[in-house]
């Protein structure tokens, strides 16, 4: 399941409510992504979707991941709008039979999230507003997971 | 007449987020009627076109109703 | 934080309190171990744990883990007594300033818990019991987080 | 006197979880007081010995209130 919502994200309900009842799943993997303050140099955060294309993009790599990893069950909710420091920006949950898929279908959800997602991420602080875009080392951990030709993993 | 969106720091650049252009057949008649540094902009590196919510590259044609979206670098998570 | 607890663990409000108020922390994994059923195979698990041995176990690899991934939290509740299906066995949170360092941080701490951790599992069902050892898997995880003589990871 | 303790399979073997054994002023002397099968699986595989609450290897000298506890493999999680 994925969403997009202005509202502050509940993640421990989301977290109940991702494993209530399952008796198929051994392992689940979460990643919340929360909002800093950095020492008070950020004072909120501004992330715009475009509606439509982003959430069948989120889709598609879900679909990918789910393959790839052998989830049982996946889940992305993101905030959109203005995101207060402290405040949850994204939630991540993978679930898998064992445990290596969960974490493995998590960390590759979050690094194609992170330098290839629709999203565009403004930082307001008490210097004015600037644009982020992904590090270096965002795109280095995408790497990680490219496929040689020969169809095994780097 | 097609539909134009920006995304990110090409919004804060042109001044506006959304806007109809007419008379434009392709993406290379639409770029002719950019504004020059916003055309430099939407050309510059890691900038995608989205026609009718789809990348496309390169040459691409545009229906009556088609709308084209300029995504800056993208960030998530 | 670390507990033994023989309650059914509260994974959503765990989660939720460990990232309550933090603008230092930049992404938080979690992991959540749940009883499976395993098609009716199974109809419990018991856990045994050295009280004041486990615990001191639990701390020292918490200790590891904190100072190897530059964690600024983590956290392990493990539940010991019957365990029913669906119910949790362990919830581990790391939090730390960029989401690779968190993700590591609670990958290493499940690869030790499943095959070095003081505690014995027993397995309830229709055809009796027996005690659960860990996998060669578990083993191979394991053997990930050896650092070399040179200093160097694998 | 010293207390044993035996955990999971070792426990079940034995039919006892805990008991205490006079006159063993060291490991090899309780060794020898156990039954000879539960002797043998407590010197097999990967099954430890801690000695108040710390792990020993071969040797160890027991004091009057030591607790020893055989730790068959582990597995948490």
């Amino acid at each position: 399941m994925i969403r997009l919502q202005t509202e502050d994200l509940d993640i421990g309900a989301l977290l109940n409510q991702f494993c209530l009842g399952r008796t198929d799943i051994g392992g689940v993997v979460s990643f919340t992504g929360l909002a800093r303050h950095e020492d008070g140099q950020v004072t909120g955060l501004e992330l715009e979707a475009y509606p439509g294309f982003t959430e069948i993009w989120i889709e598609e790599l879900v679909l990918t991941a789910g393959q790839r990893f052998s989830l049982l069950d996946a889940l992305i909710v993101h905030r959109t709008g203005l995101i207060a420091p402290s405040q949850a920006i994204v939630f991540v949950a993978c679930a898998a039979r064992h445990r290596r898929q969960a974490f493995e279908g998590a960390d590759f959800l979050m690094d194609h999230l992170k330098s290839q997602a629709p999203f565009w991420k403004k930082q307001h602080g008490p210097g004015g507003t600037h644009w982020i875009e992904p590090r270096s080392i965002d795109y280095q951990d995408l790497d990680r997971w490219k496929v040689s030709p020969g169809g095994a993993n780097k | 007449m097609a539909k134009v969106l920006l995304f990110g720091p090409l919004r804060d650049l042109a001044g506006w987020r959304e806007r109809d252009f007419d008379g434009v057949a392709d993406l290379a008649s639409l770029m002719a009627q950019l504004d020059p540094e916003l055309a430099l902009a939407v050309n510059g590196p890691g900038v995608q076109v989205a026609v009718d919510k789809a990348i496309v590259r390169g040459h691409a044609l545009l229906g009556p109703r088609s709308e084209v979206a300029f995504l800056p670098p993208m960030s998530g998570g």
